[in-house]
């Protein structure tokens, strides 16, 4: 036994200790709550050992606390009332892990969120506050200590997407020895990187970069390349992926290959903003175009002084930021989905700016204007292309974002076209530019991947990209596990970013794999053979088949693998013979008795 | 059903009394959205205090009366929008679960408008916010609810100090 | 012995009566030939409704007298819980017999009414009624010799252990006699305490799906069915084929007669496992069974079944949650 | 149990049987004598309500046979007869064949169980033990004590075989189920035929058995036969039974007939029609309701032809009747009418109350020998005939059944989604509380005479004369509360009769 294991043991017979930590964040808190009282008054109540209050209780000295306490008090139980869980439950986790408790006997009060930040009434907000750790108290004197589930890692890896994040992806996998399959839907491996020319920050060639990776790609016999190829099933979960996959030659219908796997990365990128026919002149002036049909452009050098787009002469060009992104209610019309982009998709003022400086480097005369809400060169090496740009001589107008610019035929016919804007930096002055191109700076999107959304029930934002477990904590996991974000279907992300997240997804894939196993949350649902009848009412409620019936002992059997802890079988279970560890009847219930001030009957121990 | 006369007098209000709403709520949508209220300091009602559950197809009728029998006035339960469960369709169960529940509970003589159910999305803060106050305006029109009083004026637990009808 | 309370060696055990039909009593007779054997080691001291022991006779008793006393029925009015606890003094072991000593039984249904309605309708509504003046009962009655009492009708159906503690429970409308056996040769036995939590006996934990003969087919209900319009299909779980039965939602040890008798389980056996509230377990039972994707083709399916409340509390109105109506 | 704080008046003694035993349900008699000895007054309360009548209003109808057989666990089977004929007209429906046969058969054996249970356990003790008894053997296990291990074993192998039978119709032995609007819930197995006729020819032959008892213990017995023809329980009242085409006595169905104390025909009529001919009266001095005959009126508490005071027991339903419809009880009907009126026809009714035991025996065997006519039907195993789907709109009906203690009526009223709006309940023994009252009173008053010690043998027989009843208070408390005082008539000292007490 370990010490661990032997600790646990006493934790189930003994009487609860707990200790309440109460957490200022700095004012947060405690400028409305009065913590101090709450500590007074949680600290009178059976089964508390210790309730104090901390200003930061996140912070090292805060935790150092927690753990202090911890020992010198003998807890075997805690509470932290503090910011919300998503932000710490699994910081105090571990400190308690720490201090030699088990991580799950342990209750995270949501103070701050919940509490201080939407309650001005100081004594209501007060009140309340001691109620839910009088709720948490009721709830954590039941708690027994639990242990994560460890789930077998098949090695080997699925990436789908071949741009230059999924590529990066799999050859990181690859390089740590791991069977990779590497699926593209389309007929080339490196995706829009491969149709650039010269790349901020760098300004390397893209193709410079991107043909060694896809050579590299494709040497390695670790990896199973294959384009024209989209997933036909996916059956299994976590560690133990069971795929087929179609490949098609040329959008034929082709043979179906199978991959077992243990981890899959998401690569498959994003979508161009596409502008409605119209738009600030696309589609009526064959003189309107994208940044990246410019940047296509650029990719062929031309020879001569003279920049000619289909044998016209350009003296004046135009570039207009935020097309397609941070959209406005009432002033932009929403997409098929009935949605704007009300984000910023974060590459196009640097590669506004970067493609202005690369037209005046190699056109020094041309007259280039710039036309934003804001400049937002936030990168590394990102800002210098607006200084240099700057000196250059490219021209600045700022609009108002409720009055954008309006691309137009030059009614006296000088130059094909007119943009017409108000200038924010001239007092809002009419500012009438002729333009013989002018290049929209489109955003980026969500592409389509409800099939993917389905398959894997990821999680998805209000700006349609897939949503991770926490920006911070887990960047690159999607709440359903074994499948990771790789790469910019998570959100707009430059070249830089995506091969970032990629490399990011694949050593955590790589990580989960060489470890063989991963741990996964304790609350999963447990059957009581003893009063399960098998009635199989269970069996219709589980989202994840993850119920089966033992005709042999005639009852349910729940998959501790297949088990995601959503506790819907324990609701459903008529003889209460289904719990669910963490939030069984007895926590629940007796959380719920404590809110509402019923004082404790049963004993708890033993 | 008839209504009694001695036990659904309404009981005159206490003074300072405030509804106590218990709001049971999924962890990864409604939860969320609850903490997105705070996070953009959207302030509401101070009368519903959260239970945290993982999905709302968790959340057992035995839970909902068990809040009534023991003082709730009112009791929420908020789980994701049908279509994005984090659980796939834990919240399909929760639906299915609601019309008998609400039914059960007015049989037994609980206004509708002490038990809501409502989908709140994690971005929903501002209607997680509404709600809130909503229902606590109704609640408090409807006065206590006051169960264990209820009871005990009728001599459930405790037949000791038993009051006999009719006298 | 005789009613003065003379020791004898054998074990001393009683029956009494409260508010509940008898159908406990005579269940206590069904043991059949197991009475002979009982009377061999044991003797009864007070059953009024079998033999001719008076309260003057268990007040002569001195306290934990008896070794067993079995109360069924539930606690109505102010006789049945003095009763209550001058058995629970006079007895060592004071067992909650049935569904209404246990759960309020039918009895409790009247918890959904109010006393006045249910005086309204014996005294003032009754079809057959010639009462001109509105005559009413009252506790304490004047006569030319002397005072009557009559026990006071309390706003409330209680169980026993609403005003005394019962060491035993034996659910079941009324108790399965096989079950009964099982407990009493427990008990006289000594192979359990007399003394004891107020532990549920004399049943299994698992539901009566347990003991079901019908069989599971995993289809969706598309509707709900009444029993005298629907002749259902021999073999097949009644709930799946809309008939609301409440077998998942009660313990078992009944042996599923009802539904070998060609009907629904009715739920007194109280509830299951470790529920505290048949109803609620219903809904999460009958939920996952309605083929409904939409709340409100939910809502139009339960809006089939007639008189939930009445239905899934029927014997359990005395210990569930909520107990009774507001 | 009355509290210590209960005045009982200056001069005056208080003897209380608390509770009133060997009977079903909750009694109590409270006797005042004068410091002369003389019994001043005497009580009978059932201190009972359960309120059925009410917290029935919103129950589907189809559920009433379910749910009111628990108003009396000792005769469940008469109640769900009685609902489940109530929900049959409710909707309207004609039950087939088969449907007939197995109700009647069902009720019949329930019949000779029942009344196996009091002539053995309840009634019986009095005589085999002797009403003067030590109490504590005066029940059925003093009984099997006396008789004998066999005939005690005899008695509860039949109650036992009752049951079987029982659960093979319902399902469940005490509180069954198995009726249901329109017929029976199930149908009979070939295999459950046979043994049910096993059952049935042991019932028969211990019908006779039990005739046997009685002639051995009782009849042979001349002091009990004094007690019986000349004791203190003889009342002249109508009678009242079910009856069917041949005035022959039918426990299940049939039209109620009503005959005055010398026998001659008062009235048959169709049990939905009770209202026209019984009405249930509410006396300011009481609270207990008395049905009594509006054709011949309230009167109060006394017999006689220009009362309305009737009787629904075994005894009535044999006066009410022109014979049997089995040949073992045709002939013990004979000879009973024979010996007590000295009319083998039965066309004079007897009014002894202590014969209703004999009585009870004759309907036993009886019940015995028709089940036994009826378990032997060609059509009793009928795959489908047992019942018929109800589709007509539910609206109101009325079911009558005999059962062992008398007439029993339930009437319910519902909407039109079959939700029961109104319940009205005359249970057998309520029929009967008039007389019961009439009866202590009488036995009270000629048993305790001054210079007479108030013996508990005393007292016992005081009991006895409501026993001869047996009467269930389960059933008649299915709403009545409390208090049922027995007010008797005091005498001045010059003997004249004064005027009943009235309670204000």
């Amino acid at each position: 036994m370990t010490e661990a294991m032997t600790r646990n043991e006493q934790v189930r017979g003994e009487e609860p200790r707990i200790g309440v930590f109460i957490c200022h964040c700095g004012g947060n808190i405690s400028d409305v709550v009065d913590v101090r009282r709450v500590a007074e008054e949680i600290g009178k109540l059976p089964n508390v050992a210790i309730s104090t209050t901390h200003m930061f209780m996140c912070s090292d000295p805060g935790q150092g606390l927690i753990q202090e306490k911890i020992k010198e008090c003998g807890l075997n139980r805690v509470i932290v009332a503090a910011c919300s869980p998503s932000l710490h439950e699994l910081t105090f986790r571990r400190t308690l892990n720490r201090a030699g408790l088990n991580p799950y006997l342990f209750e995270h009060t949501n103070i701050r969120e919940q509490v201080s930040w939407v309650v001005e009434d100081k004594e209501l907000a007060t009140r309340k506050t001691t109620r839910l750790i009088r709720a948490a108290i009721g709830r954590i004197r039941h708690l027994v200590p639990l242990e994560k589930r460890h789930i077998p890692i098949h090695p080997a890896a699925l990436v789908i997407g071949g741009g230059v994040a999924g590529l990066t992806a799999a050859r990181d996998l690859a390089c740590r020895g791991i069977e990779v399959t590497l699926i593209e839907r389309g007929d080339h491996l490196g995706g829009r990187m491969a149709d650039l020319g010269h790349i901020f920050p760098t300004e390397d060639q893209a193709n410079d970069l991107l043909r060694p990776l896809i050579q590299e790609v494709l040497a390695t016999s670790k990896i199973r390349v294959y384009t024209h190829a989209e997933i036909e099933e996916s059956a299994g979960t976590i560690g133990d992926f069971h795929i087929k996959i179609c490949v098609g030659a040329n959008g034929k219908p082709g043979e179906v290959v199978e991959a077992h796997v243990g981890v899959i990365i998401l690569a498959i990128g994003l979508e161009e903003y596409a502008p409605r026919e119209g738009e600030y002149g696309m589609g009526l002036y064959p003189q309107v175009i994208t940044l990246l049909d410019l940047a296509r452009e650029l990719v062929k050098e031309k020879p001569g002084q003279e920049f000619t787009l289909n044998g016209r002469p350009i003296r004046n060009v135009a570039f207009l930021h935020c097309v397609g992104s941070r959209q406005h209610h009432g002033v932009h019309r929403p997409g098929p989905q009935g949605k704007i982009n009300d984000y910023c998709s974060r590459y196009c003022c640097t590669g506004i700016l970067h493609s202005a400086c690369e037209l005046k480097k190699r056109y020094p005369h041309l007259n280039i204007y710039e036309f934003f809400e804001d400049i937002r060169a936030y990168g590394r090496g990102h800002e210098e292309y607006y200084t240099k740009a700057s000196e250059e001589g490219v021209r600045f107008v700022r609009f108002d974002p409720l009055r954008p610019p309006c691309v137009e035929k030059d009614p006296r016919g000088e130059s094909p076209l007119l943009v017409r804007s108000i200038d924010r930096l001239t007092e809002n002055m009419e500012v009438e530019v002729p333009a013989d191109l002018v290049v929209l700076g489109i955003g980026l999107q969500a592409r389509d991947m409800s099939k993917l959304i389905d398959l894997y029930r990821c999680s998805v934002g209000a700006d349609r990209f897939l949503l991770e477990v926490h920006p911070k904590l887990r960047p690159v996991e999607l709440a359903v596990s074994g499948v990771f974000l790789g790469g910019s279907a998570q959100g707009p992300m430059d070249i830089t970013e995506a091969t970032a997240a990629a490399a990011a997804a694949g050593s955590k894939a790589a990580a989960m794999i060489t470890q063989g196993e991963v741990e996964m949350d304790p609350f999963i649902a447990k059957v009581n053979e003893d009063l399960c009848t098998g009635c199989r009412i269970c069996l219709s409620v589980c989202p994840y088949d993850a119920i089966s019936r033992d005709e042999e002992k005639g009852i349910a059997i729940i998959s501790e693998k297949l088990c995601t802890g959503c506790g819907t079988c324990a609701a459903s279970c008529p003889s209460n013979a289904i719990q669910q560890l963490g939030f069984n009847d007895a926590e629940v219930k007796s959380e719920v008795l404590a809110l509402l001030g019923v004082p404790e009957q049963e004993p708890v121990g033993a | 059903m008839e209504q009694g006369r001695t036990e659904t007098a309404k009981p005159e209000v206490a003074e300072g009394w405030e509804p106590r709403i218990v709001g049971f709520l999924c962890y990864w949508c409604s939860y969320t959205g609850a903490d997105g209220a705070g996070t953009a300091r959207i302030q509401y009602a101070p009368n519903v205090d959260i239970i945290k559950v993982m999905c709302s197809g968790r959340i057992d009728p035995e839970l909902v009366s068990t809040a009534f029998a023991h003082g709730a006035d009112g009791v929420m339960v908020c789980g994701c929008h049908i279509g994005d469960c984090h659980y796939i369709n834990g919240n399909h169960k929760t639906m299915a679960r609601m019309p008998l529940l609400k039914r059960l509970l007015a049989d037994l003589g609980i206004e509708p408008e002490r038990f809501r159910h409502e989908w709140v999305s994690a971005a929903e803060g501002q209607k997680f916010a509404q709600l809130v106050t909503e229902m606590t305006e109704q609640v408090r029109k409807l006065g206590p609810l006051n169960w264990p009083g209820i009871m005990h004026s009728r001599g459930v637990g405790h037949g000791q100090d038993l009051r006999p009808w009719g006298e | 012995m005789d009613s003065n309370g003379q020791v004898s060696g054998k074990l001393k055990i009683g029956m009494y009566w409260a508010a509940s039909c008898g159908g406990c009593d005579i269940s206590l007779l069904e043991i059949g030939p197991h009475l002979l054997e009982l009377i061999q080691v044991a003797e009864v001291v007070f059953w009024p409704c079998a033999a001719d022991f008076k309260y003057e006779d268990v007040a002569r008793y001195p306290d934990g007298y008896i070794d067993v006393m079995f109360y069924n029925g539930g606690v109505r009015n102010s006789e049945q819980e003095e009763v209550a606890r001058l058995l629970r003094k006079k007895s060592k072991c004071l067992v909650a017999y049935g569904e209404c000593a246990v759960d309020g039984g039918i009895p409790a249904l009247a918890n959904l009414k109010t006393p006045e309605a249910i005086y309204d309708a014996s005294y003032h509504e009754n079809p057959s009624l010639d009462n001109p003046d509105g005559t009413e009962p009252q506790p304490i009655t004047e006569c030319p010799y002397g005072e009557l009492e009559i026990p006071r009708l309390y706003p409330q159906v209680l169980r026993l252990q609403d005003v005394a503690h019962a060491d035993y429970r034996i659910p079941g409308c009324p108790p399965s006699a096989e079950r009964v056996w099982e407990v009493i040769q427990l008990i006289v036995g000594g192979k359990v305490p007399l003394e004891n939590s107020g532990v549920v006996v004399g049943c299994y934990d698992k539901s009566v799906c347990d003991e079901c003969p019908l069989e599971k087919r995993m289809v969706k209900i598309e509707q709900f069915k009444r029993i005298h319009q629907a002749r259902p299909e021999p073999g097949w779980c009644l709930l799946e084929q809309g008939i609301v039965c409440m077998g998942p939602a009660t313990r078992s040890g009944c042996g599923a007669l009802c539904i070998k008798g060609g009907v629904a389980c009715e739920g007194c056996f109280g509830p299951s496992g470790e529920s505290e509230d048949q109803g609620t377990a219903m809904i999460g039972a009958i939920s996952p069974l309605l083929n409904a994707t939409t709340e409100d083709r939910a809502a139009e399916l339960v809006n089939q079944i007639v008189d939930p409340a009445g239905y899934f509390y029927r014997f359990t109105f005395g210990s569930n949650i909520l107990r009774g109506r507001k | 149990m009355s509290s210590p704080h209960v005045k009982t008046k200056e001069g005056y003694k208080r003897f209380s049987i608390d509770p009133v035993t060997r009977l079903e349900g909750h009694g109590k008699i409270d006797i005042f004598v004068d410091d002369e000895g003389k019994v001043a007054d005497c009580y009978f309360q059932v201190p009972e309500l359960r309120g059925f009548e009410k917290f029935c209003e919103g129950r589907p109808v189809e559920e009433m046979p379910r749910i009111t057989p628990r108003i009396c666990g000792v005769c469940p089977e008469a109640h769900m007869m009685a609902s489940a004929k109530a929900c049959d007209e409710v909707y309207g429906v004609e039950l087939p064949l088969t449907a007939r046969l197995l109700r009647e058969l069902q009720y019949n054996i329930f019949f000779v169980t029942d009344h196996t249970t009091h002539f053995y356990a309840l009634g019986g003790p009095d005589f085999v033990m002797g009403p003067d008894s030590d109490p504590a053997t005066r029940n059925l296990i003093g009984l099997i004590g006396k008789v004998g291990v066999e005939i005690g074993g005899e008695v509860i192998k039949c109650r036992q075989w009752g049951h079987e039978a029982a659960s093979i119709f319902g399902g469940k032995p005490v509180n069954p189920v198995n009726a249901i609007p329109g017929g029976m819930a199930k149908g009979l197995s070939s295999e459950e035929r046979a043994r049910l006729e096993e059952i049935i020819l042991f019932m028969v032959e211990f019908g006779k058995f039990t005739l046997k008892i009685l002639h051995d213990i009782v009849l042979a017995d001349q002091k009990y036969v004094d007690l019986i023809l000349n004791g203190p329980y003889y009342h002249e009242t109508y009678s009242m039974g079910l009856v069917d085409e041949q005035n022959r006595v039918n426990f299940y169905d049939g039209k109620v007939r009503v005959v005055d104390p010398e026998g001659s025909e008062l009235c048959k009529y169709e049990p939905r029609e009770y209202m026209n001919h019984i009405a249930e009266r509410v006396e300011r001095w009481s609270y207990l309701k008395f049905p009594y005959l509006k054709a011949v009126g309230w009167k109060g508490l006394v017999d006689g032809k220009e009362s309305g005071v009737y009787t629904a027991t075994p005894q009535s339903r044999l006066n009410v009747a022109d014979g049997m419809n089995s040949p073992v009880a045709q002939e013990a009907y004979e000879e009973y009418f024979e010996t007590l009126t000295g009319h083998r026809s039965g066309k004079k009714p007897v009014h002894h109350r202590l014969a209703i035991h004999w009585a009870r025996v004759i309907e036993l065997m009886n019940a015995a020998e028709r089940s036994l006519e009826l378990i032997r039907h060609p059509e009793i195993t009928h795959p489908e005939n047992y019942r018929v789907i109800c589709d007509k709109v539910p609206s109101e009906g009325v079911g009558t059944v005999e059962a062992p203690r008398g007439t029993l009526t339930h009437h319910y009223v519902t909407d039109e989604n079959g939700i029961v709006k109104k319940v009205n309940l005359i249970v057998g023994t309520t029929n009967n509380h008039a007389p019961i009252c009439m009866s202590i009173k009488k036995a009270a008053q000629t048993l305790i005479k001054p210079g007479v010690e108030v013996t508990q043998g005393i007292l016992n027989r005081v009991e006895m004369a409501f026993r001869a009843y047996d009467p269930c208070f389960g059933c008649a408390t299915h709403s009545l509360p409390g208090q049922m005082p027995l007010i008797v008539t005091v005498r001045n000292p010059d003997g004249s009769v004064k005027q009943l007490i009235r309670r204000d």
